[in-house]
């Protein structure tokens, strides 16, 4: 069996994925999700996972300490408005949660959005910062917040897309922990067509 | 005359219920008496309202109910001061808050203060104790102030001077007497020692399997020989008398009994007030003959009324003088010596340094001869 | 060491919401627990049982229901809004809800095991003396159960100050108004700046052990002790 | 002789400090007698290392050292049974888990059953019964039985006899009494009561504010008028007699002392037997000549030996019968009266019927005539 | 309502950590518990802090410092791995010994405080019958204690069962070996799967309902009781 990490926003969309793997290989994928960060902490101290699907490209380049053959790009992420329309990032009565800019790239990618000036307007507004971009959902959900930038993939249907060139880009890489003739198999599905289908429907842009 | 009421309905462990239908004098002292698990204590708790007799008991202190079939008071309305046989002090007071405690929910009447209760019960020197740091005696005494400053409507006693050496539980007696008459608060004092409670109680109760074995004044109980208690060895007589004369050279007091004169020792009290008296049956021998050489100063002239045997070798007289009575204990030897038959006229030897007088009304000094 | 503004801003909510819960803490917990203690039976057991109910939930699911209850179209919601003006999701009072919700079984079962161990002969005492079940309460059953409250009032304050996944979930860590300390030291692990972390830790640790320390130090009086 | 040997320098609250060094006999009863608050409960606890004295102090029993400088036995190893003044039962077990509490740890000595301590105290009724359930006289029956169950080496009593009735209190003594003699076991007893004293102790310990106020036999310090027992009211004498006669027709028993006869109610023991007697001093009463028509039975010639002033009124003799000695207390009045001197022979009237008797040696019932 | 495999593995894990975890607690906590009644002063105050340290830290960035000392360069790691042959990290004793650490407050500070209110006179009267303190404690202590060993106990157990902070941190959430159920609740609510976690949360929360009741319930045996 492969242990596979991943962070906790790409975790539904694998799992889908290891789905088709599992029906056409056998092999049983066990996946450990949590945040980026502690997985990244983790795997410092000896967690046993062979592959780490990460949600940014800084912790899996940490992790390898240059090492570049042993990090690749999987995804990138894309952002979605959620309950309302674009303009209403300019109303400051209208509350809105992302993700924490500190610890999560989608966090960052949508504070770089909020801070547009076209959006100056609602600067003084309220920004709940969720943990990270599941909890911004949630949050949304719940219907404690008006608006929610999320990541496209886990947006509901009727989000608003928001453009690429708004923000830096969110790629995606995942960090080859323990190399093995087993892992290759598997990344080489990660990285076939039909994967890579899979991944974009999901809501990800393919990689560069 | 107001009167206590109580008919109570109370069952406790086992098959052991408590079941009383008495009226009891509301004002002076009622002594209960009777062997251990005779439902005292129990007693005491219902009056109390710490525990819940049947629905139909009826409890009443002169005209107040404190619980019938409409009403129950909460212990916390009812007025009762209680000395509890194991002391409950409150263990994070110390003795002075112990007693500030109960004197911030004094109720209205009396109004010493806690200087003059610690006076009366020499807790002077203890009050910035912790209860925890004192001996038996000490938290016992601390426990009689605590209910006494609570001001209460009555005051209960279960075994209050168990742990008192001789000095301080004669000194408690009289300070409870003197509160009893002046103060008049009833009081119910349960008790294991019929000295103690021929000393300060007027009044008694005498229970048994939690049933009332009989009641009634002390005296008149005392003297007769059907109640059980001259059946005690220590069974005594009271003897109402007035006082008469003092013998500043002797030391020596002399008292009216019906007519006959009985000295004790000195009392501080003036010619003419009233005093009881209390004489054990086995202090009491009968002779044929006034003796005259003898260091017995207490000879009366009695008639044999009632002749009622104690075990197998002992006879207690019920002996007639005027309107009261004397018991005597004797052998059936020596009345068989004397050939003592009912109607007799005989006299009766009482040494006088065995009297124990109680007040009958506040203040004399209790000093025994 | 020197501290950013943000992180004085942390430390300054932590401590008020500490304080704040604690305080509310113990004016729920008490009474509750006093009736806890002199009850028997199927209700007080089931309510029992509910008071510690928050403990077995994850923090951050505890936080996701509670959300969805303080969120402004539920009734509680509706309610506290059209009471205060403004929202209760995502505002210190919140913080504060969700706090004692979760906080709840640390103090009252403290402080119903010392209540249900006062004599009842001490309590019997105090009612023939004129005290009132109330009465008896503040005078013999409080400053007897002194030690308790010091256990209880402890575990819920340093609870309070450790515990995030609740306060993340409905404070939605908004700096200045619901980012406690636990929040922020949790953001320095999570993005990996351990320098940071290790100093705020330090920083909470010793803060902490010092206050503990003399919460637990005060001596009791009796110089003369009983041995065996 | 085998000692308990005490060298116990203890403080306790305020400027209370115990202070004893003495010796007391490793067998019998020994009571310890002190008004409240002079350090009783101290000693005792002392004893059984529940308080911890100064450094140098010693306390032996036996050749057991149980405390000196260089030892100082803990709690468990020093095989003392303690009944508490309050009893000290485990709340969270029943009579008979107490009871079974002390038995599997039980020491050597020792091998009666709880069916045995159960019949002796009548707690039959009570095994499954909660502490908490029970009277206050019923708990400390418990007490006492699990101390005994314990087999300890030496026993300690602090006032265990408070909330007993009269019956219960008669029977508890004379059980003590027989496993002293027959076990073999010391007693250390704690009382207020001096009756209670003079019937279970052989040997005395007089305490007074943490001090040894005066120690030794019961028998001498009784009679002795300097020793502070005579000066109590209850003060008494004891005499030690044989059994010489048993009179059937009366249920009487006449005993020998010093060749003279005294007679008591029936004793169930063979005649020769030793037999102890107290004889309080207020029912001595004194005559010039022996009176012949009188219920008192014993009439003995004796010599006034020494005469000491109690109070203002009254005197305490006391009076040499053969080698032994009795008080008497009587009026200075009387005394005037009969003129009389150190060193005149009189008559000594003892009411027969006072005559309180504790077997030297087990077994005797205790019936009172 | 059925469950899945990985759900199945999921509780059957919790409920293990949480009968080993507050089994462990019991043991270890009972000892200190003991020990502090019976000390005062600033050596057994400074333990007694130590004890409710855990509970100031955010779980996860315990859960991080248990992390670095559990890892496999560490001397701890180390020698775990020398005697059991494999990694202590991420391995479900890791999850037992965080658990333990995190849990000691509640159950160390009920017991304390049960323990510190047996009356000496108690354990006087033990002694006396020959009782050593060993016995005394059994015997005596422990049954007198039993409410709160309860109180201690059910709060082990469910801060076990809820916690997720620590057991994330140095479990890994992986299927099978560390994944418990409070972590695949939190892995619910993180993927958005809220009728799977609704589901989940309802069967804890009528589980642990219901097994508290239970334990709550017990009456004391007594019939007859004394009011006021
Ligand atoms: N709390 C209780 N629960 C159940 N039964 C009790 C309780 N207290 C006393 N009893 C029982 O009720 C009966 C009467 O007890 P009570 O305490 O009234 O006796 P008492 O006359 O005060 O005896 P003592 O002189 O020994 O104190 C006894 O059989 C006792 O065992
Ligand atoms: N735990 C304690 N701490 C401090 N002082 C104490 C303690 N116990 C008793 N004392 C004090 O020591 C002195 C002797 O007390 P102790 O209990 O030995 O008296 P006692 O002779 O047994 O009296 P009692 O007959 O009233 O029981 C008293 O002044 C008492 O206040
Ligand atoms: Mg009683
Ligand atoms: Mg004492």
């Amino acid at each position: 069996t492969l242990r596979v990490a991943v962070a906790a926003n790409f975790k539904p969309t694998l799992e889908n994925i290891n789905r088709h793997y599992r029906a056409q290989t056998g092999i049983v994928v066990l996946l450990s999700s949590a945040s980026t960060g502690v997985l990244t902490t983790q795997l410092q101290h000896g967690a046993p996972f062979d592959i780490f699907f990460a949600a940014d490209a800084q912790q899996p380049a940490l992790l390898a300490t240059g090492n570049k053959s042993r990090t690749f790009c999987y995804a990138v992420g894309k952002l979605a408005l959620a309950g309302g329309s674009i303009d209403d990032l300019a109303d400051a009565s209208r509350s809105l949660a992302i993700a924490n800019p500190v610890t999560a790239p989608y966090g960052r990618a949508a504070l770089e959005v909020v801070s547009r000036k076209a959006f100056s307007a609602a600067s003084k507004r309220k920004l709940v910062r969720a943990n990270n971009a599941a909890q911004a959902y949630q949050f949304w959900y719940s219907g404690a917040v008006d608006l929610a930038l999320l990541p496209r993939a886990l947006a509901p249907d009727d989000a608003v897309a928001i453009p690429v060139q708004w923000h830096a880009p969110i790629e995606q890489h995942a960090y080859i922990a323990r190399p093995s003739p087993a892992v290759t198999r598997y990344l080489n599905w990660v990285r076939s067509d039909t994967v890579r289908s899979l991944i974009i429907e999901a809501g990800y842009e393919s990689c560069p | 005359m107001s009167a206590i009421e109580l008919n109570i309905d109370c069952s406790g462990a086992q098959n052991f219920s408590l079941r009383v239908d008495c009226k009891l004098p509301a004002q002076g002292v009622t002594a209960i008496y009777g062997p251990s698990g005779s439902g005292k204590t129990t007693l005491l708790d219902c009056i109390a309202g710490l525990r819940a007799p049947g629905a139909d008991s009826l409890i009443r202190i002169g005209n107040q109910v404190l619980s019938d079939q409409n009403v129950q008071l909460a212990p916390w309305r009812r007025e009762v001061g209680y000395v509890f046989s194991k002391a409950r002090l409150f263990s994070h007071l110390s003795v002075q808050g112990n007693l500030r405690y109960a004197l911030q929910r004094r109720r209205t009447r009396g109004n010493f203060t806690i200087d003059d209760v610690s006076r009366w019960l020499q807790l002077d020197t203890l009050m910035e104790r912790s209860p925890d740091s004192l001996s038996a005696g000490q938290q016992q005494r601390v426990a009689i102030a605590r209910a006494l400053l609570s001001a209460p409507q009555i005051l209960l006693l279960d075994e209050p001077f168990t742990n008192l050496d001789g000095v301080a539980r004669k000194q408690c007696i009289q300070l409870l007497q003197q509160l009893s008459s002046e103060l008049d608060i009833p009081m119910l004092f349960v008790s294991h020692d019929i000295e103690e409670v021929s000393e300060l109680a007027d009044y008694l109760l005498l229970l048994e399997e939690g049933r009332v074995r009989s009641q009634g004044p002390l005296i008149e109980l005392c003297s007769r020989l059907d109640s059980g208690l001259a059946q005690e060895e220590r069974a005594a007589a009271i003897l109402c008398a007035g006082i008469s004369r003092h013998d500043e050279e002797y030391g020596l007091s002399e008292l009216d009994v019906e007519g006959e004169t009985i000295t004790v020792a000195a009392l501080q009290r003036p010619v003419g007030s009233a005093q009881r008296l209390r004489i054990p049956a086995r202090d009491v021998s009968i002779c044929r003959q006034r003796p005259t050489d003898s260091s017995i100063l207490n000879i009366l002239p009695v008639t044999v009324q009632e002749m009622s045997a104690i075990g197998p070798s002992s006879l207690t007289l019920r002996l007639a003088l005027g309107t009261q009575y004397l018991l005597a204990r004797i052998t059936r030897k020596s009345a068989a010596n004397l050939d003592l038959q009912v109607g007799d006229t005989v006299y009766a030897q009482i040494k006088s340094v065995a009297l124990v007088s109680a007040p009958a009304d506040g203040n004399a000094p209790v000093e025994n001869l | 060491m020197s501290l950013s503004d943000a992180e004085l801003n942390a430390i300054y909510l932590t401590l008020l919401l500490a304080s704040v819960t604690t305080a509310i803490l113990l004016l729920v917990g008490t009474p509750l627990a006093w009736w806890l203690s002199r009850r028997r039976g199927s209700v007080a057991a089931l309510v029992e049982a509910s008071v510690a109910l928050p403990l077995i939930l994850p923090p951050t699911v505890l936080g996701f229901y509670l959300l969805l209850m303080f969120a402004p179209d539920t009734p509680l919601g509706r309610a506290w809004e059209s009471l205060t003006g403004a929202p209760l999701a995502f505002s210190f009072s919140a913080l504060v809800i969700g706090s004692v919700i979760y906080s709840l079984p640390f103090v009252v079962q403290p402080l119903q095991t010392a209540f249900s161990r006062v004599p009842a002969g001490t309590l019997q005492a105090a009612a023939t003396l004129g005290a009132t079940p109330r009465d008896q309460f503040f005078s013999i059953v409080l400053p007897m159960s002194s030690r308790s409250f010091t256990t209880a009032a402890s575990l819920g304050f340093a609870h309070t100050v450790g515990e995030f996944g609740v306060v993340l979930m409905i404070g939605g860590n908004i700096p200045g108004e619901t980012q406690v300390l636990s929040i922020a030291l949790y953001d320095f692990v999570e993005s990996l700046q351990f320098a940071e972390a290790h100093r705020l830790s330090a920083m909470l640790i010793v803060f902490s052990l010092a206050l503990l320390f003399f919460l637990y130090r005060r001596e009791d009086a009796s110089a003369w002790r009983v041995s065996a």
